[in-house]
């Protein structure tokens, strides 16, 4: 009666992704069959580029989200620090173009990276020394990256210098074997977050503290610098979402990004991450934020909604598939 | 023949002017629809400008467009993926707001943002006798926004028109409401009040009526809603004027549009609409009582 | 003091303790709960603390292991003073704490919350095969067979306690501090534990060794401290200390017998009694199989197995608290489902959970409304509520349950494990149930109050009620019962009553696959 | 035992506030000095009138998210779920009217309490019976009822017809012995929900079903249902404010709610209650909201914020409202 002792091992979750992550992923398969029935084009190979080509912006900040979200946080100024950032990196970029030309462009993403670094911290710091409720911290510093980057365009756009556009355009139209690079930088950095989250001390670390905080801090972790590094690779991940993100649209407004978080929150929660923290699935999210992608796709290639509830029946889509996703579980 | 495929990439109904815009472009369709079975409009909405730039990559990954109609929700981010869809062939039409490269537009509708501000300036610079104190509520951080309100401040350059205050309420008539209950707890004297979209105008008139304050004398908004032209039919004092920024301009563009694939001779050029002042005189020719806006 | 006659241990007459404390006084909030306490703990000793419910062992215990910062008083280690300021000062420098509650994340499995904190990686990739083996080579060693990679979660509470004591054990440690790592424990499990703690003493290590069951201090104690309303009684050699006398310094008299009277024996051998409740062939899939059992009415049913046998499951299936099947259920002879804890709660069945803190109590919340959380109609017929009557109700679970407290308006959480258990039980019966189901119904109860919770469940069954008592403890279920069922991995393996109920029977059951007329048969003989 | 008589007995919460709980308040209190300093007209009867009354909605709001909140959901399609009970309930009196006259008012406001209740049994079904974490269940309901708003009006305004907009003004510009009326609701609505949550069954449910859902389970409380009347609570709350709001503009548009969710969690949780449930407080929850209003008003009565940087202004005092509110529970 060995059998009966002794719970069942567990698959470890990582790399490999075990039956009981699945969910997201046949959520997206019952996704894309639903929309090839619908719409023969849905799966033309152009189709499915540009699709997963664009759920790469907020995949890519959704993955930095899995790291808050399963550290018990949760951000909601992502979209405004996207459009900030944006707009510092414009700024610089447009200062310094005259000077150094197209080596502009490496010093913007890395005044990007910085600034996302720093905007991260500040979430952190706030929440974790501040001690705040995260949902009010960031909704906070949310209004204050908005009005920032109202600020710097004088409330109007910020555009991208014409002599650097086309030097910068690659970095979202161009490919790499056929692979459009924001693609290929969204699987890089779920690369990179899945081994961080599921193969080193910090991950280990970021999603005790989620699970459990009272064990994290009696286990001798400091919960405050966890959690703040986790508000810190998000503010990385929003930077390198907005490096992609420029050249598509060639420039900031004061409404870029907005409502992004929402969708940012969405993608990770379909993927399987629990909002309240102690579980964490990169390829979830990533799973999620390309389901998001192909729902809204759907509704521009499908023709028998209304333009008025193209809301509402991604509304009820999003739910259908956190039907799939938690069904799958049982 | 072979069917043509017109479509219409628009901002989903957010306000009432976008609305308006959503209610015109669907009954231009319907109506091309059924009277020329050559022609097919699909009309799509999207709630931004990355969700727009989407949605004609969308269209024109999957179908061939003989035409793109479309209202941008920014000028710079949409100027390139438009620009893609031209080099594809198709005819593009561009509602409102101009892309930043002229060069890529066959056809071009728009209405005057500048005018609209600059007119009803001038007006309150007349009647006022070139002074007074003013409050102005602006809409959203966008280029529109911008426009209106540079051409208004050009418009009372030089009178001593003077703007006490000026502040964001998102062209929505709630937040026009708060911001005008806390205009005139600011402010005593207030003689005139501008809002840039006539949704906000509402919150600002029933803003006004609750305090029962009398210094006001003109309250004045922009985009010829229904409900505002019925005022000025009406020859209300607060209200008599309105600018006109219609909505069914996209109907215009549709149709030019139809009528170049569907007439036999090409449509090209530009067309902008005026922003005249509507006064009691002319209201009734700005009045559409079946739109929503 | 009422230790006079017993040698006090003589201190420092061997080498410097490894950790001593000097005069420690805790407060919270202005409430002082401990005063003046002075220890030392010397390396290859095993020091046992003991006291009543909220005598204030488990405060001590924090802090010394850095967990809470003391109001007055100092530490020394090695005769050098140390400040902890978090439970990780005191635990880089070798002290470790297995807590009274169980402190794990649920939500991650075995080894990880082993190496919560001090995770093996090589180059920073983190090596999990290392900590695998490592954990489960620790988990054996104390004789817990679960996964390394179950979902804590998905463990028992008794492999939760288990896998607490490994954690704690796991890397180099000089002193150990045990907070009633045995109460949730059975028999089997209890045994090798013990067994490992004196290894740890003879290694070297200074243990501190908390219990209620005072059968294992004199096992295993070398000196034992005494607690009382948060001072101290003494420190006293073990050599000669019996339970009875410990428990008698304990309460500050003398201490009469722990169990009551049994029940008239006449009417258990007639067992004509009517069935309360009947069970027939339950299965709860995953833990229990082809389970029958009927509960007369004034009866008190042991339920006796080792960790995962499947009692508690049984239990919560027959509530609807987890999936299960059943053939027939009958409660005073009519035929009965309950579909939820409510509906059971409303035809009479009270079930008291083992795992009060995360299913009992809730912590943060003040007594009253834990007390009548599950009795709200009741107590309150209204909708509205009555708080005077509430405040009656738990003057008088106080009184009669003697539950320990500072402050009325204190929270659930901040009472001793003790006293919250007492709480539970009272809540529990507010709804005055005619079958009552309990689970461990003295876990880190003191042995004064646990012949109170016994007399208790006497008094029940003499005004007609019935009690079903799942227990780890053997003695406790001897001392207690009418009729022991023994559960083995999911199944009923044997039925003891009268003579037969002896630990050996018990304990030959709960591990052997004798079949229950092998039993039934030795039951005949006995 | 001793010593039980010697601790001081702590305030019950509920009616009386007790100090552990004043920090909203302090945090308002403070509020209103600043306010003073900046500029006296702040505290002229007038503006506090315009003020307060203001914050009715989002407070009546607010107060059907505490109990949502406390019981361990969240709710953010009630901004949409306002601007959809507005849009019914105006195309129910308009058509009324013309047969019924002016008791086509009375109609409206109960057809908007049943449309509110029905939504919010819609929110609470999915949550509870299809086990969908209420974050995305209720973004999901959030496009939903705006769609069917948009839909409704064709996506534009539906305005109260014109024979009936003077009886219905004063239900919110009306007054009693000089209290605004929709001030008086919503301290109707406050009283009746302190009530429910401090002082009847259901309100000690919630609240547990909130802190430990496992030992609400175990104490025999059905926890989806109290979930599920948690957001029925919300939904009727939603429909009262709604009733209260139609006079004020007469109409319903697309924009009616937009983002009121993120207010109504701000002035819930700046309130004290806890978003991780468990904790529910009614009148700091009114404080809540009149917090936030009255930090709108502070930025247009001062003069030395641009109107590009409003929104960090706001931000900045509402994370510091948030650390005065903690600091007083140190
Ligand atoms: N965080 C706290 N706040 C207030 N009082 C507390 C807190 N923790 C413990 N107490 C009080 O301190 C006293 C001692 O508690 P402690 O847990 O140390 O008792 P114990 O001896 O371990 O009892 P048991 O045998 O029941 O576990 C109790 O009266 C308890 O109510
Ligand atoms: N979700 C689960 N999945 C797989 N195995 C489980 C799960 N939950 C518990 N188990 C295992 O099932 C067995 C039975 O559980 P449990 O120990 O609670 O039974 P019990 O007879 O009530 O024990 P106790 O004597 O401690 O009360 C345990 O070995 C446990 O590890
Ligand atoms: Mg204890
Ligand atoms: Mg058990």
């Amino acid at each position: 009666m060995a059998d009966l002792a002794a719970a069942p091992p567990r698959a470890q979750h990582g790399w490999s992704i075990g039956w009981g992550d699945a969910g997201p992923f046949l959520a997206l398969a019952a996704l894309v069959l639903i929309g090839f029935l619908i719409n023969p084009d849905f799966l033309s190979a152009n189709n499915i580029a540009n699709v997963v080509t664009r759920s790469a912006f907020i995949g890519i900040i959704a993955i930095g989200a899995t790291f808050v979200i399963s550290s018990g946080g949760l951000d909601l100024s992502v979209g405004s620090m996207a459009a900030f950032i944006t707009g510092v990196m414009i700024l610089v970029m447009n200062w310094a173009a005259p000077s150094v030309g197209t080596a502009a462009i490496p010093l913007g993403m890395a005044v990007a990276l910085v600034t996302g670094i720093a905007c991260g911290l500040l979430n952190g710091t706030i929440v974790t020394i501040g001690r705040i409720e995260p949902f009010i911290a960031t909704l906070g510093t949310m209004g204050i990256f908005r009005a920032l980057i109202t600020y710097m365009t004088d409330g109007g756009t910020v555009a991208i210098d014409r002599s650097l556009r086309d030097a910068y355009r690659p970095v979202y139209f161009g490919d790499v074997l056929g692979v459009p690079i924001p693609i290929l930088v969204s699987l890089a950095v779920a690369l990179v977050a899945a081994y961080v989250l599921y193969r080193t001390r910090y991950g280990r670390r970021c999603v005790a503290v989620g699970a459990n905080e009272d064990v994290a801090r009696y286990s001798g972790i400091s919960v405050a610098r966890v959690r703040t590094m986790a508000f810190v690779i998000q503010g990385a991940c929003v930077a390198i979402a907005a490096i992609c993100y420029v050249p598509r649209l060639g420039a900031a407004t004061p409404t870029t990004g907005l409502l992004w978080e929402l969708q940012v929150i969405t993608a990770v929660v379909i993927g399987g991450t629990a909002l309240r923290g102690g579980r964490g699935r990169v390829w979830g999210t990533v799973a999620g934020a390309v389901i998001l992608e192909f729902i809204a796709n759907l509704m521009v290639l499908s023709d028998f909604v209304s333009e008025y509830l193209v809301a509402a029946v991604q509304g009820v889509i999003i739910i259908i598939a956190m039907l799939i996703q938690r069904m799958s579980k049982r | 023949a072979e069917k043509k495929t017109i479509a219409v990439s628009i901002p989903a109904a957010d306000h009432g002017w976008t609305a308006g815009v959503v209610y015109h472009a669907n009954a231009a369709a319907k109506e091309i629809n059924k009277a020329f079975p050559d022609l097919e409009v699909i009309v799509k909405t999207s709630p931004s400008a990355s969700a727009q730039v989407s949605a004609i990559e969308d269209l024109s990954a999957t179908r061939k467009l003989d035409a793109l109609v479309i209202l941008p929700h920014s000028s710079e981010e949409l100027t390139t993926p438009v620009k893609t869809i031209k080099e594809k062939g198709s005819f593009i039409t561009v509602v409102d707001r101009g892309l930043n490269d002229p060069n890529i537009q066959d056809l071009y509708v728009a209405g005057d943002n500048i005018a609209v501000g600059f007119n009803t300036a001038k007006f309150l610079v007349e009647k006022m006798g070139g002074k007074g104190n003013l409050v102005v509520l602006r809409g959203i951080p966008t280029v529109i926004d911008d426009e209106r309100i540079k051409g208004f401040q050009d418009g009372i350059k030089g009178s001593d028109l003077k703007i006490l205050d000026i502040q964001y309420a998102n062209w929505n008539s709630d937040e026009a409401f708060k911001l005008m209950q806390d205009y005139l707890a600011k402010y005593p004297q207030i003689d005139a009040v501008w809002a840039n979209d006539d949704d906000m105008l509402l919150g600002v008139l029933e803003a006004i009526k609750q305090s029962g304050r009398k210094d006001i004398k003109f309250a004045l908004g922009g985009n010829g809603m229904k409900e505002i032209i019925e005022k000025v039919m009406a020859g209300d004092a607060m209200t008599p004027v309105e600018t006109p920024y219609p909505p069914s301009m996209i109907k215009t563009a549709i149709y030019l549009t139809a009528a170049h694939f569907a007439g036999h001779a090409p449509v090209r050029g530009s067309l902008k609409l005026d922003a005249p002042l509507i006064t009691k005189a002319n209201a009734a020719e700005y009045h559409f009582p079946d739109s929503p806006f | 003091m009422s230790g006079a006659s017993l040698a006090l241990a003589p201190a420092g007459d061997t080498a410097e303790p490894v950790l001593r404390a000097e005069h420690l006084a805790k407060e919270f909030s202005g409430v002082r709960v401990l005063s003046d306490v002075s220890l030392d703990i010397r390396a290859g000793e095993i020091h046992a603390v003991i006291g009543e419910n909220g005598a204030g062992k488990s405060t001590l215990m924090r802090l010394l292991s850095g967990y809470l910062k003391p109001s007055e008083g100092a530490l020394f280690m090695d005769g050098a003073p140390v400040d902890f300021h978090a439970p990780a000062d005191a635990q880089a420098a070798g002290i470790a704490l297995v807590h009274q509650e169980i402190l794990l994340a649920d939500a991650l499995t075995v080894t990880e919350n082993i190496f919560i904190g001090r995770e093996i990686a090589r180059f920073g990739r983190l090596d999990e095969r290392a900590m695998r083996e490592a954990a489960a080579a620790q988990l054996a060693e104390i004789g817990c067979k679960v996964s390394p990679t179950a979902l804590v979660r998905d463990i028992s509470l008794a492999n939760r306690q288990l896998v607490q004591i490994a954690k704690a054990l796991l890397g180099t440690r000089r002193v150990v501090i045990f907070d009633e790592p045995t109460a949730v424990l059975t028999h089997d499990e209890v045994d090798p534990l013990l067994d490992i703690i004196v290894e740890l003493k003879q290694r070297g290590v200074a243990i501190l060794y908390i219990s209620h069951r005072l059968d294992e201090v004199e096992r295993l104690a070398d000196r034992v401290t005494v607690l009382r309303d948060g001072r101290m009684v003494g420190t006293y050699d073990a050599q000669g200390l019996t339970p009875h006398r410990m428990a008698s310094l304990m309460v500050g008299r003398e201490f009469a017998s722990l169990y009551p009277a049994r029940q008239d024996p006449a009417r258990l051998a007639g067992g004509d009694a009517a069935p309360a409740l009947e069970i027939e062939n339950a299965h709860v899939p995953g833990f229990v199989r082809e389970v029958s059992l009927t509960l007369h009415k004034g009866e008190i049913l042991g339920l006796a197995g080792m960790i995962g046998a499947g009692r508690t499951e049984l239990f919560e299936g027959l509530l609807g608290l987890r999936p299960a099947s059943f053939g027939a259920v009958r409660l005073h002879g009519e035929l009965a489902a309950f579909r939820s804890p409510a509906h059971a709660a409303e035809l009479g069945i009270g079930y008291l959970t083992e795992d009060r803190k995360g299913k009992g109590l809730l912590l943060e919340e003040r007594l009253a409304p834990n007390l009548t959380l599950a009795a709200l109609d009741r107590v309150h017929p209204a909708a509205g509520l009555d708080l005077a009557r509430e405040a009656q109700l738990l003057d008088r679970a106080v009184a009669s349950y003697d539950i320990r407290l500072r402050s009325r308006e204190a929270k659930a959480g901040q009472l001793s494990g003790g006293n919250q258990q007492k709480l539970l039980l009272a809540k529990v019966m507010l709804n005055e149930p005619s079958v009552l189901i309990i689970d461990e119904p003295t876990r880190g109860i003191d042995i004064a109050n646990k012949s109170q919770i016994y007399a208790f469940i006497h008094a029940l069954v003499r005004e007609g009620r019935s009690c079903i008592v799942i227990s780890s403890e053997m003695q406790e279920l001897i001392g207690l019962c009418d009729r022991i069922l023994v559960m083995r991995a999911g199944r009923i393996n044997g039925e003891l009553a009268g003579e037969a109920m002896t630990e050996s029977n018990v304990a030959l059951c709960a591990t052997s696959s004798a079949t229950n007329e092998n039993i039934s048969g030795r039951t005949s003989d006995g």
